[in-house]
């Protein structure tokens, strides 16, 4: 007999019907990957397990859990079995934690309240779980509170508060998303020798295929609602898919678009040791002004026509390097040019000229547009950089061949960006960077909020116009897999400084520094990385 | 957490410095002369110009200014000109009601708010949010003052259970005392407490569709366990802004019920002060008030570091 | 025995036991309550007539005093002669006479007091009178002897005023919050904003106080007072402020409701410096525009005697001139018309604090609407008031009530806030002032009244009543209030 | 702050208007409030500043709806025409709170950090401290009473409000992508500010703002009532609660006339305030 058995769940929240028939299968000491994009219900799925839904759900099918229906549950009956029978980990470990309880006492509310054990008890059961977790309390003692501990560290003790009582079902919904890729794979690997410890069953949820695969004794896709495909886990997964869907859901996380290889021009960006601060505040008033140094001493020069990389963890100084060289903000030391033209000395016209030649794309396509312009004046917008105001049938020339070139239709002009899908925006947004036709675009994660099957159209556009219109990429992005495929150089920042560069391909085949190492093992080998656990 | 509370303080004094030069200079411009007002109409030219010598109101401006401030520090009040007893003296008198009042009222305000927003949210859209929805809507809609003028007709005029006004003072126990400011506290929280109420249940309502409150919840606490441990707390961290805020609104608020309920209070003082051009009195009590606020303010931000351990180490 | 005998022998039973049980135990204390509280106590250094409402008489007292019907009576001073010219006061001191701290009155106190009231520095609120005085001699410590720059009818009268209290030297300094007098009653207690307690003086030279105990309130708000009388919380309101809730205390046979007069000329102030009210045919026109009954009715509840000149009816020498402009609307346009006043003129009525004058106010402002003239009302506190008005003269029209006894003077004064100019109306009131002579001031006080009336010089409204309430069973308290003062010293309970 | 915070401009904000219940509610009693302020400006059943003391203390009747006052007014009449008063008083305030306000705030968020956005903030917070009561009782001391002063008082009370609330609003907008879009465009801050913070906070504005109309009217009647507000003649709601007083024992109605006409009229524009935070802005109809 399975451990978890979904039978037939159907899901409604108020009226529209959300999971259709959706069945699953987990054995006692399995891992069970459930993948599918954002909407898929796989999230859905995962709380009727725990029967943490939203007031308003109407559910109908049946839920076993070790043969026991919990949908047919009492409420008393079901808050015994959370976090002793099911065990679940939640996406983020930043907000998962009450900030005024320490973690200790969080772990250790999971004893005394199945246990009943008295606090003293409870708090040393509480150390030995964060021990087992990677937290030994000498290092990281129980008194800290969630906001001095870092993002890893608090998903660790999301997981031992899951994993405390050794439940015999571990639910972990989309567990390392919100983390950098080298903790990713450290925390994959606790939650599966976790299981494998307990002879749990782990249900593991993500959008992220490779994830899954790497993880997976089996794996389950789901699109709008349905499981549309089960399959085996592991090397064999990806050749085992055959879904249509799912099948798209493979090659668009392996996607690589043509990119004929441009001959590099002269130098068009030269940063020479930039400097950027940002001040702290003072301890107290009359203490002298403290600074982190976000940018430390950075030079770096790119071609015309080039696809230059930038990647590094979230905080390694990718963004501020991208605002300076957008001229966004001040450096304190060093200088960058364009063209030879130090940034330094841009105002009003000269400063125009620059914004016409340097343009920009956002990571998050939604939030770049003001909601209540629309797409025709959005795109619009920097048009009045250019040195003559132009007439306004003009300017809809313009936008409207600006929209064509990214594949929108000129009529889309006239909506606003909550009506385009999350791929049109994107498109927007690029058509937006280009219509000034700008020799330097620096691109900020621009795929990486996209679903993996829109990410590969969006590659292919950003590939297409650069060989079109000759430009020239400042390439932004955590995603390694993403970079190898779109950049002809990349440089690998850490701590504000660049510690290594070099042809793309070298580098990330080849890496010598060590941040580059933990990187590309983090990301390219994963389930190697797995497999040694 | 030191040098957080230093660097408050050191804007709370500096605030209290620009205070007191607005307050003074705000007395400055009162016109009307506090001689004239102590000796009536039968007063000749001579007798004016001898009081004002004897009040020091010949000084010039800034020496006046330095010597009221360099009181304050020194917790010299001044003396009034009108009652001739130092204003330490006055206001210590006046805060015998003042301040339970104000306590009395803000107890009040915070005992029924936080149970009541509580309860709305932790029962959400059940009847019972919904009446508590409508009790407090009303509530933030009614004037003090016009409710306190309901109770008196209810309590004191028609079932004669309290009195209708007058504060018999300490002295004769403390139960005549606190009877005199029943129906003040009362009619003083209800809009507050209306507020307050509202503000928690949105406070808590935030709190708990916070992600840490599933969390708890999927460690098998039930929806009240995970309420009381998890959110309440949390909730709390926005009602306390409030509470500072409303503090401002209960100074005025008091101004108005002493003068309904006439009670000897702060804000008869001040009001009495002002009509008799007792400017000393004025000027330290206006500063005492808002001093009052400032430093409620200053408290409620030291409360906060002390509830969100994430303030504590801030810079 | 038929019903009615059997009820009429159960009522006496019951009265005589009664009786027997106030006998047993007479009260002995008594709460009355005022309605502003007096800024401190000393009388000699404060205009505001609640200082002299707590302590006049009853802690503090002077050579003579005033009675309940205004008249001086011997107080301090046991007896004294005047000189035939007018001008000599020799004072016969009550001997044995000790001031609450021990200290004892005699003839030194007496020069020490009216020396320290007009000396250069002084800050008696009513220096004016004691500007007579010309020497203070003692002729031995029971008898001082006062000689006056010139004859001063109202001489007496004005040492029995509050202002001419007589402090014990030693006590001047702290007499603002602990009064020292030679009354029958101690100072104990002064809860700011609260209340006044007075203990019985067991050292009084006089018949002693049947009260042991007496505690003044302040209660300024009518309701609240009205509250307060009605739960039994206070015995007596000698000067209820709300007539209009008058009828449910008289509908109470707890209460005893007595309506009294005080010397509170209520008048509509003109500024007779300025245009157009500097022309007697405006005054005249304003005079007949001011229907005195509605205002009466409407501001007083119709309980308020109204007055044709600056004189009330009680006083000895009055003549009713209330007929003399009568309420005449059309009259009153007439008038306006030929002294040149446009319909639509308007005005600046100032009203001071009390109810009495922005409630007269107010229909005032209305009734004036009807003759075209348009009033703006402008309330002001009292220290605006005083320096705008009373000293700034900066106003059209305003409402006062003047308190002070026999204050004819006011309209003889130079640069007073009306701005009244009259050789003759001067020339008489020194007579007035000069004459010693009882029925023949009587006589000028007539003359003094008519003159008034004639040039119009404000609109006089009415005798500012005074509603004392208070329990049915208290006796002894003043029905009128010829001078501001709260004098319980009479004050008993029925037996 | 999600994609909800900031909402597009919606076609069917009067279909949703309409089906809203507190929304409807709130926008009835405004309007009635509203049309009979206007009413009152040219016809009122009798005179409102008549004074005729033969009629004074009348019951309602027929002819006098709620009855006269001591001076025999016409109760219904001066509380029509006190709308006209607590409109006027509340919307010169809130208007000088925005006008002066929500520049400041702006003001200060465009220049978040620096020292215009600490001498804004930080003189905010000091003009609140300072009770709106003692403010308008100083006025009165110095200018003399009158509605022009409640006006003042009111409204600067209302500044560091708008301040703080314009300035709140704007930090997390000028947090967005699209700021720096705008700036990569080439916009400086004050365009910036015109075109994209202030269209997106104007929805909170405007909820603030009939929070503050009807914070307003409360303030007005409280400052009427210890005669600190329009003058007579000119009725106003406060002031009829303080002359009802001293008849509260033997007619209670002359205080719960006035006293139940703001209440509604509060009540009322608190309705329309939480109706319009709900239609305008998603994510604050959450925290009702």
């Amino acid at each position: 007999m399975s451990l978890l058995s979904i039978e037939d769940l159907d899901l409604s929240i108020a009226g529209t019907p959300i999971l259709r028939k959706v069945s699953l299968q987990l054995a006692a000491g399995e891992v069970l990957g459930v993948v599918g994009e954002s909407g898929s219900g796989k999230s859905l799925t995962a709380l009727t397990v725990m029967r943490l839904l939203p007031r308003q759900v109407r559910t109908a099918g049946r839920v076993l859990l070790d043969g026991t229906d919990v949908l047919a549950l009492s409420e008393a009956a079901m808050c015994e079995r959370r976090g002793r029978a099911v065990g679940m980990v939640f996406q983020e470990p930043m907000t998962a934690l009450n900030p005024l309880k320490t973690i200790g006492a969080q772990v250790a509310e999971v004893f005394s309240l199945h246990l009943g054990l008295s606090r003293a008890d409870a708090e040393r059961r509480a150390s030995s779980v964060l021990e087992r977790v990677g937290l030994p309390p000498a290092r990281i003692p129980p008194t800290r509170y969630p906001h001095e501990l870092s993002g890893g560290q608090r998903q660790r003790v999301v997981i031992a508060m899951a994993v405390a009582l050794s439940p015999r079902l571990v639910i972990a919904d989309e567990p390392t998303t919100a983390l950098d890729v080298t903790m990713q794979a450290q925390i994959l690997k606790l939650l599966r020798r976790l299981v494998a410890e307990d002879g749990a069953g782990l249900m593991l949820i993500s959008h992220d295929l490779a994830v899954v695969a790497a993880m997976a004794d089996r794996i389950a896709v789901m699109r709008r609602g349905e499981v549309v495909e089960t399959g085996p886990g592991g090397a064999a997964a990806f050749e085992a898919l055959v879904h249509p869907y799912a099948v798209a859901l493979r090659e668009a996380s392996a996607h690589e678009p043509a990119r004929p290889a441009a001959p590099p021009g002269e130098p068009l960006l030269t940063v020479d040791k930039a400097v950027r601060d940002y001040p702290l505040p003072r301890p107290h008033p009359f203490a002298a002004r403290r600074h982190n140094r976000a940018v430390d001493g950075v030079s770096f020069t790119v071609h015309r026509g080039e696809s230059v990389g930038l990647v590094g963890e979230s905080g390694c100084g990718k963004s501020t390097l991208a605002r300076a060289v957008l001229a966004l903000e001040p450096l304190q030391g060093g200088r960058i040019a364009l063209a030879g033209h130090d940034l330094a000395g841009l105002r009003g016209p000269t400063m125009a000229a620059f914004r016409r030649r340097v343009q920009m794309v956002f990571q998050d396509p939604y939030g770049s547009f003001d909601p209540r312009h629309r797409a025709g004046r959005i795109v619009g917008e920097p048009l009045r950089l250019l040195d003559e105001p132009i007439a306004p049938d003009a300017r809809g020339r313009m936008v409207a061949q600006a929209l064509v070139e990214v594949g929108l239709a000129p009529g889309d002009a006239d909506k606003y960006p909550h009506e385009f899908s999350g791929g049109q925006r994107q498109r927007l947004a690029i058509a937006r960077a280009l219509i000034t036709r700008p020799d330097l675009v620096v691109l900020d994660e621009p795929v990486s909020a996209l679903d993996v099957s829109i990410r590969a159209q969006i590659l292919d556009l950003l590939a297409d116009l650069q060989t079109r219109l000759g430009l020239t990429y400042l390439f932004i992005s955590h995603d390694l897999g993403v970079v190898r495929a779109m950049t002809d150089r990349v440089m690998v920042m850490s701590g504000g400084r660049i510690v290594e560069e070099g042809d793309t391909r070298t580098v990330l085949d080849h890496p010598r520094d060590p941040v580059t190492r933990g990187l590309v093992d983090a990301s390219q080998h994963l389930d190697r990385l797995l497999s040694q656990a | 957490m030191l040098s957080f509370v230093l660097r408050r303080f050191a804007s709370l004094v500096a605030t209290l410095v620009v205070a007191s030069a607005v307050v003074f200079t705000a007395m400055e411009v009162l016109p009307g002369d506090p001689a004239q007002v102590m000796l009536g109409t039968q007063a000749q030219p001579d007798t004016l110009a001898a009081l004002r010598t004897k009040l020091g109101l010949d000084k010039p401006a800034p020496e006046r200014y330095v010597a009221w401030v360099g009181g304050l520090v020194r917790g010299d009040l001044g003396t009034s000109y009108t009652y001739s007893t130092p204003v330490s003296e006055l206001v210590g008198e006046r805060l015998q009601v003042s301040l339970p009042l104000a306590l009395l009222a803000l107890s009040l305000t915070i005992l029924v708010a936080i149970p009541v927003g509580a309860l709305a949210a932790a029962r959400r859209n059940s009847m019972t949010d919904l009446s508590i929805m409508g009790v407090t809507q009303v509530g933030i809609a009614v004037p003090n003052f016009w409710f306190a003028m309901l109770l008196v007709i209810l309590f004191a005029i028609t079932l004669r259970w309290l009195p209708a006004g007058g504060f018999p003072g300490w002295g004769n126990g403390p139960w005549p005392a606190l009877r005199g400011l029943i129906l003040p506290a009362v009619a003083l929280a209800l809009p507050q407490a209306s507020i307050l109420a509202r503000v928690m249940r949105s406070s808590l309502l935030d709190t708990l569709g916070e992600d840490y409150v599933r969390t708890a919840r999927a460690k098998g606490l039930s929806e009240g366990q995970a309420l009381r441990r998890h959110a309440l707390r949390n909730a709390l961290i926005p009602v306390l802004t409030i509470v500072g805020l409303q503090f401002s609104f209960l100074i005025a608020g008091t101004i108005v019920i002493e003068n309904v309920f006439y009670l000897p209070g702060i804000g008869r003082l001040v009001f009495q002060a002002i009509n008799q051009r007792d400017l000393i009195v004025v000027k330290s009590v206006v500063m005492l008030l808002v001093a009052s606020v400032i430093v409620v303010n200053f408290l409620v931000d030291i409360a906060y570091a002390i509830v969100d351990p994430r303030l504590r180490r801030r810079g | 025995m038929s019903f009615s005998r059997r009820v009429f022998l159960a009522l006496t039973l019951a009265t005589a036991g009664l009786m027997g049980v106030a006998q047993a135990a007479p009260r002995k204390d008594l709460t009355l309550a005022i309605p502003l509280e007096p800024p401190h106590l000393d009388p000699t250094a404060g205009a505001a007539a609640a200082i002299g409402g707590v302590v006049y008489a009853n802690v503090i007292e002077s050579l003579t005093r005033i009675d309940g019907a205004g008249q001086p009576k011997p107080s301090l001073a046991e007896s004294w002669t005047i000189s035939p010219d007018g001008k000599v006061y020799t004072f016969a001191l009550r001997k044995g006479v000790q001031f609450h701290d021990g200290s004892a009155f005699t003839a030194e106190t007496v020069k020490f007091n009216l020396d320290r009231a007009r000396a250069a520095d002084s800050t008696n609120p009513q220096k004016p009178l004691f500007e007579p005085i010309d020497t203070v001699e003692i002729v031995d410590p029971a008898t001082v002897k006062v000689t006056l720059k010139r004859p001063t009818g109202l001489f007496l009268f004005n040492m029995g005023q509050p202002a001419a209290a007589m402090l014990t030297p030693g006590a001047v300094g702290d007499a603002k919050t602990k009064p020292v007098g030679t009354g029958p009653f101690k100072f104990e207690k002064w809860s700011k904003g609260a209340s006044v307690d007075l203990v019985r003086n067991p050292g009084y030279w006089g018949p002693a106080s049947k009260l042991d105990k007496v505690s003044i309130k302040i209660i300024g708000d009518a309701s609240a007072a009205f509250a307060a009388l009605m739960a039994g919380d206070i015995d007596a309101y000698p000067n209820f402020p709300a007539a209009e809730q008058l009828d449910q205390f008289r509908a109470d046979p707890r209460f005893k409701v007595v309506v009294g007069n005080t010397e509170g000329e209520t008048i509509l102030a003109m500024n007779n410096g300025r245009k157009p009210w500097d022309d007697v045919r405006v005054r005249r026109a304003v005079s007949m525009a001011v229907d005195r009954k509605s205002v009466i009715d409407g501001a007083m509840y119709g309980l308020a005697k109204p007055i044709g000149s600056h004189f009330p009816p009680q006083d000895a020498g009055y003549v009713d001139l209330t007929g003399k402009y009568p309420f005449d609307v059309a009259k009153a346009q007439a008038l306006l018309k030929e002294a040149g006043v446009a319909p639509g003129t308007k005005l600046r009525l100032v009203l001071p604090p009390p109810e009495y004058a922005r409630k007269s106010g107010e229909i005032i402002a209305s009734q004036l609407k009807k003759v075209g003239l348009e009033a703006e009302i402008v309330p002001m506190e009292w220290a605006q008031w005083l320096s705008d008005v009373f000293k700034g003269k900066n106003f059209d029209m305003t409402i006062i009530s003047h308190v002070e006894p026999l204050d004819l003077d006011i309209y003889a004064r130079d640069d007073y806030y009306f701005d009244y100019k009259s050789p003759a109306y001067k020339a008489l009131y020194a007579e007035i002032a000069a004459t010693t002579d009882t029925a023949k001031r009587i006589e000028l006080y007539g003359k003094a009244q008519q003159m008034l009336a004639e040039d119009a010089v404000n609109v006089w409204l009415y005798v500012l009543p005074k509603f004392g309430v208070w329990n049915a069973k208290l006796k002894g308290l003043w029905e009128n209030m010829p001078i501001p003062v709260n004098d319980v010293t009479q004050a008993s309970w029925d037996e | 702050m999600n994609d909800t915070a900031l909402i597009a401009p919606s076609t069917g904000f009067l279909r949703r208007a309409l089906r809203h219940p507190s929304f409807l509610t709130g926008a009835v009693i405004a309007l009635a409030i509203a049309a009979t302020a206007a009413l009152s400006l040219v016809w009122t059943p009798h005179d409102y500043t008549a004074i005729d003391i033969a009629l004074k203390m009348r019951s309602p009747s027929a002819d006098h709806w709620l009855g006269t006052d001591p001076f025999g007014r016409d109760t219904f009449s001066m509380i029509m025409r006190g709308a006209v008063t607590s409109i006027a008083v509340s919307f010169v305030a809130v208007g000088i709170g925005m006008a002066i306000g929500v520049p400041l705030g702006l003001l200060a968020a465009a220049r978040r950090g620096g020292p215009i956005d600490h001498a804004v903030m930080r003189t905010a917070d000091f003009v609140f401290a300072f009770p709106a009561l003692l403010i308008a009782i100083m006025l009165r001391e110095v200018f003399g009473p009158g509605v022009t002063n409640a006006m003042i008082a009111i409204g600067i009370f209302n500044v560091p409000v708008f301040a703080r609330v314009a300035y709140g609003a704007s930090l997390p907008i000028w947090q967005r992508d699209f700021i720096m879009a705008a700036r990569v465009a080439g916009k400086g801050r004050a365009l910036i500010t015109l075109e994209h913070v202030l269209p997106n906070i104007a929805s909170v504005l405007i909820v603030q703002a009939t929070i503050q109309l009807s914070l307003g009217i409360l303030a007005e009647a409280a400052l009427s009532y210890i005669g600190l507000g329009v003058q007579p003649p000119m009725p106003s709601w406060g002031r009829m609660l303080n002359e009802a007083q001293t008849y509260m024992a033997i007619a209670p109605r002359l205080a719960l006339a006035p006293g139940l006409t703001i209440v509604a009229t509060v009540l009322g524009l608190n309705l329309l305030g939480d109706g319009l935070r709900d239609l305008l802005d998603p994510r604050l109809a959450r925290e009702r």
